[in-house]
Parts: C-alpha cells; structure tokens; sequence
C-alpha cells in the first residue's frame, strides 16, 4: 500500500492548507517554489567507496556507493555498469513495511536512477576497463531513514551527492586483464543532474512537497535538468492528468530551482 | 554526430524510411479475447500487445476493498519469446515499474467512483516487443477498458517521442530508442487534452523538450482516430472475426 | 485455486448436458470422439525462431521459441536442451491470476514437455555442438491466451507447430567453441507427436472436453501418439478412477484422433 | 538395440540379477512417526521414503474449506542427500507435480465426504530415491491414511513397469529408468481393480503399451499383499519398535 | 510460529510437573541432569558420503552429507566450506508447515553450524586443494523427523554421527587443477564437539527438555564442549534472563553431561 | 601462538593500541528519527547503526495478536554498503538469526503486559558495520524502546569480549573478530544483573570462559554509564539536533 494513501491529514488542517494555497503561501511559511532546507553530508561511511547524509526538511536518505568490477552487459560492450537501488526502510515510517521492495521503492530507484544515467553524469565509457570481458560496476544504494515527502529529490540528491564523492582504485589492463593499482581516482563526473519534484494541490503547484502536501495532492511531477538547463529526465506520478502547459511551466520551474540547489550540492562536494 | 547520421540520412529519412513525424504502421482490434469483459489487440510497428480488462469484480484480498470507487489494477508484461533475447518469465523491476505508470495514466479517464468496492483488473500482454510498448500498450488497454463497457471519461491514447541526435522524431522504434539519444513517451486524454503519462528519458535543450512533447500529443491524436475507428468497426460489424489480427502469411 | 474448480455451470445447463451425453451428443453438436475446430497460425513473432497461435475451440495459446547455445547436463553431455514452460495469462480466465506459476501450470507445462521429449520429436543428439561443453538450448514458452478447456491439447499442438517451423543458425566448431554461421536452419525434427486429452463425465468419455465439460468431468486422461501410431506419454488428472479397459479404449482412441489432427499440423506447417 | 544389451543379457537377467518381471526387495513399517496421526516407511529397492498423515483438522487458511468434504494435502519432497548430486531443498517443478498426481491418485479411496470441512495432510519425504519413487511413496502413504484411521475405500498402491529395449520389464531401478527406454508408473485401488495414477514416458507400440501397463496392475497386487501384511502387523503386534527398519549393519 | 509456542500442555499436567521438579524430579523418571535416551545409526543413506539418524528420547533427526569440489570464499582462501542445513519437516510434527525454513530452524541449522564450526571438528584447511581455487565443500542436511523437544542436541549429534563416519574421494592436484582418484578417505576429523542444551522450568534447571518441558521453559541454553572440556559454543535462547551464576554452572553441567555423550557418540561411530 | 602475535603486542597492546580490557570509543544519540515513536544512534568503534521503534500499534496480520501482552517484532539489517564486499540487500540467514536474538535479549526489559492486544516493532540498521554490531544494536534498540516511553524493567547493554590468542580481551573489533580466536557476545539488564543474550564462538577454557563472560558484564555496565548519559541528554536538552550525530570534517 503506498505510503501517501495512509497519511492522515486531520480536515481542519486541510482546510488551512488549502486556505493559504489560495493565498500563495504553505503552512510552513514557504513560498510555493521554494524548496526546504537542504542538508549535504558526504564521506559518512568509510567502508563505501562514497557516501552521503541527505536531508530535504525531514525527509532523510543515506545513500552508499560500492565499486567493484564485474562483465559489462552484451549491448554495451563498451560502458561500467551503474546501478541505483533504494530501500524505504521500516525504521523511516509508520507506513513502510520490512520486506522485498515494493512498487513504490521500484519507482523511487528507477526515477532516480534514470536522472543520473540520462544526464551522462558518470560517464560510463570511462568505467570500462577490457571491452566487452571487464568493467568498473558501480552499485549506489540509497537507504531512507526518515519519510517526509519528496523521496525523489531527497534521494536523487544523496546519489548525486555520493556520486560525486566517490573514489575508486585505479585499474591497469595487463593483456585481458583489469588489475588494481595502489592510486585512487575519483569516478568520472561529467555533469550534475538536479531533481526538481512539484506537486499540484487543488490549483496550487508548489516545489518539495512535503508528506502532509504529499498526501493532499493530486499531481507530481519530477523533472531533471543538468547545469546546460537541459532536461534530461522526467516522470509525472499519480493518477491524476496534467495539463501540456503545466508540463512546460513545470520545465521552467525545474530549470530555475534546480540552478540554485546544483550550486549547493557542488559546493557541498568539491 | 555520428549516431544522428546513422539513424536518419541528409533527407532527413530514418532507417526504415519514415519522415521525422511519421508514425509507424498501426493496427488495432478490438474484442479479441473471449473470456475477457474487454481485450484489444495492438500491433505497432512490430510491437504486439494484446490487453485484456475483468471488471468489476470482488476485490481480494477484502482489506484493499475502496468504498468510494473502483481499485484499478494493472499489469504490464512481456512474453519470455518477445524480445531478441529470452526474457525470465517473472516481473522485472522494469516491468513493475511500468505496470503503475499505466495504471495511474489510466485512472483518470475511468469514473472509478461509478464502481465502489470492485475491483476492476488491466492486463497487458507484450507478446512482441518494439520502442514505445508501454504506450501502444496503454493505447490498447483503454480500448479494452471501454470494450468492457466500463465508464468512461475519455479514451486514452500514447505516443512515445524522441531524439536522433539532435533532431526531435515521432514514435521511436526499437533502433532508434536504444541508438538515439532520448525518448519520451507520453500519454493524454485526446477530447480533454490533457497528460497522463509522461517519462523522459535523454538530453533535451528547453525547445527540443517542447518540441517533442508537443508532437508527442500531436501524433497521440492522430492514433486516437484510429482507436475510435477500431471501437466502431467492434460495435457496428456483424463479422467478428475470433482472433487478432491475421497474418498476411497466414 | 484451480481453475477447473472455480468455473461454475449452471445447473439445468449440467441437466441438459447429462441428458445429451446419455444419447451420445454433446452441447455444441460435436460426436463423443470429435475435437474441436482446429486452427494453425505459425511465424507470428518474427523475434522467435518459431512461433505459434493454435485455437481449439475457443481455447488460444501462443508458443514462442528461443534458441541459444549453453552447457549441457552433465548426464547428457551430448545432448541439447529443450525447456517447454507455460504461463496462464491473467487475461486468459477471470480465475487465473498473475504471480509463479500455479500448480496446475506446472503440470501443463511438464505433461507437454513430456510428450515432445519422450517422442523423440526434436532429436536433441543434433544439437550437441561439443560435447560435455556446448549444446543448443531450445526454450518453448507457452502464453495461454484464453481458457476454454483442454489446455493440454492447445498447448502440446501450439508447441508442436512452434518446433516444426523454428529456425536457428547454424554452427561450426572451430576447436573447442561453436561459433554461429549466418546459414539459418531448421529444428532437427524427426516425428510429430499428438495430444489427444479424454474426459469422462458420468459414464461418457469425450475427445477434447471444453470449460464447461472439463467442469463436470470427473476423469481426465491424456495420451500423445507419434506418427507411427506408438503411446509415448500419457498423464491421467483428477482425484477419480479409471478403469483398465477404458485406458486401453483411450489408447485406441488417441492413436485414432492424433491421425487426423497430425495430418492437419503436417499440412500446416510444411 | 545396443542400449537392451547392457541393461538386460541374452537369457533376460537385469543388472541386479532380476527377471524380467521381478520385484525388487521391499520392507514396510506401518507407524513410524511418532507425533503423526498415521505414518509408514518403505524401502522398495533403494528408495527409503517415510510418508506420514496428519489430520482431519482445521483447514488454514480458512477460505480453502470445502462445505461438503476434506481437503486433501500433499507434498512430495526430496531430501537434499537423497540424491546423487545435493538437491536444492526448495521444491523443484517435478515436485510440484508429483505432489499433486500423489494428491489425485490418493483421493479416490479417502472417503473425503466423511469429514467435511476439514484437512487431512500427506507428507511424503524421500531420504534416499531411486526408481519408481513415485508409486512407492504412494505405496506408503495410504498405509499411513490407514494408519491415521482415515476411512479409506480401500488401499492404494503402486508400481512402475517400463522398456528396456522393446522388452516390457517390471519396477525400474534408477538405472533402467535413465537409461532404459520407458516408465510408466501405475497406482491402483487394489481390490476394485481401479486405477488412480498413470504416467507414460517413452514409446510403446499399441502392444507394448497394454503388456507394460496390464504388468504394472498385476505387481501392484503383489505390493498389496506386502501392504495388508505390514498393516496386521502393525495392529496385532505387542512389540512396536520405534524407529524405522533397522539396518543390517546397525 | 514457533513450535514451542503452539504445543499446549493441560493445566493439570503442569500443575503435576512443576510438583515433581520441586521435588528433583520430571514427569518420565529422570534425574533433572539426565538426558533422554541417545540412539545413534549411521550409514543409513547410501547415496550420502555420510549419514546418521539420531533419536534423542522421541525426537529423531538424520542427517546427511554431501561432499563436492568448489571455490572457496574470498576470505579464506586455504579452507574448504562445511555448510549446515537443516529443514523441520511438515510430517515431524503438528504445527511445522511446508515452506521456506522458518526463524526457528535458521536459528537452529545455525546454533548447530557453530558447534561444529568452531569446535574445529573437521579440519577445514585440509580441505583445501588448490588454494585461492579449488576447495572440498561438505554440505550437511538435516531432515527433523520427528520434533520432541531439543532439536538442538539432537540435531547436532547427528552432524557429528554423519560426518564422523563420512568417506571422501581422495583428490590429487594436476597443475591447478584437483582431481579425484579411487581413493577413498575420512573426512579429517579433529574433535568431537557435544551440545548439551540446558532449560529452566520455575527454579529448576534440566538438562534435555522434552517437548512439554519445552512448552513450559522460561529459559534455554545450549553450550557446547569438546574433547578436552572447552567451551566451543552456546546461545542462550527465550525471550527471558539468566543469572551470571547459572550460566557458569550450567557451564560446568555441560562439560560433565557432554562427556559421557561424548563416549557413546564415539563408540557408535569408530 | 602466531595469531596471537600479529593482534597483541608483547606489551598487552592492541592493533589500535588499546589494551586487553578496553571498549573502543563509544557515541549515542537519542531521538534521531522524526516519525519514529522513539529512536537512537550508536557509534561504536566504526559500527554505525541506527534503531527505531514504532509502538504499540495495531496487530497486522489479526491472528498474531496476544490477548494479554504486547507483539514484539524486531529486524537487524545490515545495509548493502555497510561492509567491505556489497551486501545483498535481502535478509542473509545470519540477519535472520540476530533478529530473533535481538527480540529475546530485548522483551525481558519490556514491560509487554502493559501492552495486550499491540505491536512494538524494533527495526535495527546498521550502516556501516564492524565487530560486536549485534550488542552494539541491542544497546541502541533499548535506548530507542525507552525514547518511545515504552514502560522498562531495565535497560537492555551489551559488550562482546573474545580471545586473542588465549588472551581474554574486551570488545573485539572486526579485524579481532576474524582473525581472533573466539567472540562471546553478551546483554544484560544492567541494574538487575541479570543476561539477556549469551552467544559463545571460539575454543575457551572452563576458566578463560568465565573471564571473557565476567568482563563482558562488567564492560556493558561500562557502556550503561553511556546509556544513561545519552538519555539524559535527550530529556534535558532543549537544543535537539536533527540529525544523528555530526562528523568532524562535515
């Protein structure tokens, strides 16, 4: 069962919500587009070859990063393997439930997945090591330890954040093989793909929504944008419809946002 | 660039010599399987996709029972045979994925509150599988929604858009979605005019997004005449024929 | 939930169905020993290298081959390998549901399975390439389409006619490897077994029982003859009896039936 | 046939010294498990199989009851030594199938309609298996029905003929299975004469067919005897023991 | 569920057992240090390189092994694998159900593992073939057969039964690769590792519980001792506490119970 | 002994220089996860693992519910970067073990009576793992259960002590975990005196057992002085920080 269907907004807070929607402003005194305050911790576990503590107002996510090599897939002989994989844990909410991922956490990690592949922001070719026989594979695994609405950037933002801060060993080919060197490198970043989510409530479109919003809404749409202001990745959710011109607009409210929080995030991670 | 020049030719011809707008050939039927309430078969370039809809129905378990409407459920999935090559029988993380993005692009065209405490059951069968399944699968399943009879708001048709290189093209095959550099299906409402999906996947600059997104609902429009087409040929043909569409071969 | 026991018939239709029986009739005019209206489409997904879609009555199946190379068994290193699965599509019957395979699916599948197999019908010592280290692997996978009884017959013929019309690379062993050439082709097929599935409701037995039969059935027998007339697999189902002069009357009456049907299947996918 | 050659010699000995239409060794204990309702163990050549039966009691979940009659359990299942490679304990597709052909071939002499709306519960566990698996587990499952004080119509029992060449030849060990020409398990309702299992693998002529099967009936009367034998045993002796045979060499 | 939660025990009974164990005694006449009946046979599976069925008062358990060739774990590169597993059969009891192996006997295939794992029984390095390669795997299953309380003890006797007597093909190195000859060895076997499980009822501790002592139990304990009187294993089981003082005298209880085991156990398996 | 002089030095010191009866430096935090009921951190050595309870609550599945005590449910789970090699992220055997551990050394300090008819769930994730993270979790998991103001008899304290060599040392790191010669983890109810959890690896004395286990006691008072300090803070400060607890370099 998804986790917005069980939140439970009490009506008299409804109406208020609803009531200042109305008015341009949030029960928590933020604009519409403006995003929560965002929190960037990286190198926080040792043991993962990167690491990020990401907070977006309540909602919390760890995300761990673990580099091994592996065989590249027969399409693309040629590419490192990047994989992203997220676990809503049962620890980040009354709602959540231990066991295999559900619908939910698939979406979750094939969105954000999609976000930082789509932008080339790793570029894989570098990853490969012997064509088509061996390649660096890269498992980033995201762990929500607190759900308050917008997993979607919160989490995107720990991959990137995480992505960013990586090291990995550096390999040397000897005849058909990928040996390990004692030097470490970083990964190769090309790009910083940014996660923009809005959500519409009644008339209301409004950046970072979070679960109280989340449960109120009829509409999200995520959409990533890289520091060119291109879009490179997109997924609308609910079952719900959205208008051709709020796609656009949404478009433009992603570039615009995601300017400011890719500055933090690079600033948070040089 | 180099993929662009593969994919599409100085006349701005594509690989199997469609335009930059052309849709691929489409054939639709509608009421092809017998057991179902409702079912249509799609076949879209050589994506095959038969959809069938059971509902209402009891909803089981009891505890996932809706009182106010109808709990619509989906599945999206492909064949082992349907692609090159052989697929585990069991959902993917792709296939579940893309089996909630067709239920939440369906919802909004079935008046769900006309059904409480049913449940009503979209099943999507991609028994051969091209660029844009998931949107020719939508295609066909709202058409086997309203050959059920189900209620419904309107209809809801896809079309997946993309880039070769970078040119915006309508209705990516195979090829063209793995080689090129982006793909966007969308789907919409087609008398509401509005989205119901929308997945992008690619580099687009803020024009080439508007621009694929706009033809995208463009070439959804022209697919929706068909579906209205393939609904009538149901409805007004005292010939029903009792399999999908048959082969030229055949 | 088996599927046999969820489909309700109304009881003056049963009445009348008993009634008809006792004369030697059935409800929809066929004669005790006739199957049903067979139809035969092969090459239908041009991404297999063979494929079907029988209909027997209103019963449809689709079978798709997959042909690759592999390992073989160890206690069969000079044989390929042929895999017959099947999945009964939640859109084929209001009491199939998505999720593993069911009981009885598995029991299609291996039945049918074994009727190729055991009549030697593909000769998998032809698919070795080298032996104990490369064979050809032959998947057959079975989509049912719709149920309206005897999914065993639908799905042995579908299969069958996937068999007879698939084709494959051909291979060169150059020293220890097989390496695939771009002559294409056919399955090695040496005979073409039938499926003749018998039911017996009250004291009448039935060639080819549909839903409604297979509702009221208390017996049901299977038994696949090969082109010389030889029994090379049968499966008697349901929790019943049977006789040991009517196993050898259904032996005589598959040898009888398949004849015909074979000669159909031949004609069809020549 | 090269094949015949090895499996049987020119004046008709099997490997194991066996005529044609010979029994291999078989033991049965009736009431073996000590916490079942009813339990028995075989050895049939070297198949070490102990079945047990629990019930009539409550059917969970509770939306398998049925109004008019027991629900029938069973399970067919191999230990991971039993074989000669480790088997995976998960349960294998030929379990499941054989778990449900155990199922049917038991359920014709339980008199299911005398406990309505309850289970009764078959579990059949191979510690070490060769040919004929099937019918022997059969063989001593229903021993355990009786056992348990099941009202049965009668016992059933099993056996397995088969072709090693064109000879029609009585309960194939694992090596005339795997390597012989044919298997064809049989069980029977010995007294009616009613036969509640059959499975065909290899090729028969028309002849052969009749020569093999009318064997299988035939033996499996012989087995019957063995069973009523382990039966009067088990309930006119004073001396239980309390595991299962003992080994010579224990 | 846990089995020991669903046994039921009439009240009358108990009334009666917590008198008597009051007094020093149990229902079934033993001493409370005194173990239930032992009665071991091996060999019982020919197919198995080694085998055991063991009754402990009415529970009984067999046990066989399986030896094969495999890679070792990265991190021990000159050890062979010696796995445990152990499976409480539907037909052992009442309220064990088919499925996948339940809490209860992960917990159990692991406590016995342990035992014999760290007690170094088998000396794991001359399992070893080609180092870093090729290593000797020795797969122990354990089918419960019937559940009477202390699964534990009982389980565990019969690993030590099975592997005791345990015969191997011998293997020689060719360049890097092992080969098996005709040759046929022991398992190299170092110690004999025996688990006494110990449980509290009221004030009174006992060693052996049977099924309904079980039912009553507040506390359980297992430790394990070798040939020369260490402590090589325990876990303390139950949702409940034990004092400093009882874990160190049921310590000492453990040491002299398993010695007399200890000299049955290699009596029956010279 | 070899072993025994790569993980001690002559002096008694350590490979991170503590000496034979010295924890590794110890963090916790209380109240770090905002839905939770309650909630702590635990940094101890390079273990880094977060517990939370949700509780009571309703039963769900209804037939698990205890008329006259509350559900204890726990899970131990390690994330998949947690440790050197990338760990599945589905329940390991081992996982599954210390789960049930965790719930039994945990339920004797929760007052589960004052709860008929609920569930208290205890989920324990440790992020990055080193040696003795089941104690480590235990330790954290009480504090979490008191944050919730779930009634307590006690606190629930663990500390695992080992050999090196024959050497009793207290709270082994990885590194002496793998390469050690035995690990015995150990909880208490520090006030009451009494364990909780006892689990024993390695080959020890009758008398380095007794040493092991008596320091493994008197190490987890050590680390209750910690316990008691942390929720202390929790109560007492107005300045909560959000967060678990800062990294130097952050």
């Amino acid at each position: 069962m998804s986790m917005k269907k069980n939140y439970v907004v009490e009506t008299i807070r409804k109406a208020q919500m609803m009531d200042m929607l109305e008015k341009g402003k949030r029960l928590d005194g933020r604009a519409l587009d403006e995003p929560r305050k965002l929190t960037i911790e990286t190198g926080i576990i040792q043991k993962a070859n990167g690491s990020a503590r990401v907070s977006l107002g309540n909602s919390q996510v760890i995300a761990g990063v673990k580099i091994a090599t592996g065989v590249p897939f027969p399409d693309t002989p040629d590419k490192g393997l990047l994989v992203v994989n997220a676990e809503i844990l049962p620890l980040a909410s009354p709602y959540a439930e231990p066991g295999p991922p559900s619908e939910e956490a698939i979406e979750l990690a094939r969105v954000v997945d999609r976000g930082i592949r789509e932008s080339e922001m790793v570029d894989l070719t570098k990853l490969c090591l012997v064509e088509g026989k061996s390649v660096v594979t890269t498992f980033v695994d995201c762990n929500i330890m607190n759900v308050d609405g917008n997993l979607f950037d919160a989490t995107s933002y720990a991959v990137v954040a995480a992505l960013r801060t990586s090291k990995m060993k550096k390999y040397k080919v000897e005849g058909d093989k990928a040996v390990s060197t004692d030097e470490v490198v970083p990964v190769p970043i090309e790009r910083t793909p940014i996660s923009v989510t809005m959500a519409r409530l009644g008339g209301a479109v409004i950046v970072d929504p979070d679960a109280e919003e989340e449960a109120m809404m009829d509409m999200r749409i995520t959409i990533t944008t890289d520091d060119d202001g291109n879009i490179c990745a997109s997924q609308k959710g609910e079952a719900s419809t959205i208008s051709p011109e709020l796609v656009l607009k949404a478009a433009d409210t992603s570039i615009q946002v995601g300017r400011a929080i890719r500055s933090q995030m690079v600033e948070a991670t040089r | 660039m180099e993929t662009e020049k593969k994919l599409m030719d100085e006349d701005g011809n594509r690989l199997d010599g469609r335009k930059w707008n052309q849709l691929r050939p489409i054939r639709l039927e509608v009421g092809v399987v017998k057991n179902a309430d409702g079912s249509a078969h799609i076949e879209w370039g050589k994506n095959k996709i038969t959809a069938a809809v059971y509902g209402p129905k009891e909803v089981h378990p009891k505890h996932q029972v809706l009182p106010d409407r109808a709990l619509l459920r989906s599945r999206y999935h492909m064949a082992p045979f349907s692609v090159d090559e052989r697929k585990n029988p069991a959902p993917s993380r792709r296939e579940i994925e893309i089996s909630k993005v067709i239920r939440e692009a369906l919802e909004p065209a079935v008046v769900v509150e006309d059904y409480p405490r049913t449940a009503i059951e979209v099943w999507v069968e991609v028994l051969q599988s091209d660029g844009g399944s998931r949107v020719a699968g939508i295609t066909a399943a709202s058409l086997a929604l309203a050959d059920a009879g189900i209620n419904m708001r309107d209809l809801v048709v896809g079309c997946s858009c993309g880039l070769l290189g970078e040119h915006v093209v309508a209705d990516l095959d195979d090829t063209e979605d793995k080689e090129g550099n982006g793909d966007m299906p969308v789907a919409i409402m087609p008398t509401k005019g509005l989205v119901t999906l929308l997945q992008v996947d690619g580099i687009y600059t803020r024009e080439n997004f508007q621009k694929a997104f706009e033809l995208a609902i463009e070439k959804g429009k022209e697919v929706y005449a068909m579906q209205r087409e393939a609904l009538t040929k149901r409805f007004f043909s005292s010939d029903l024929t009792s399999g999908p569409i048959e082969e030229e071969a055949a």
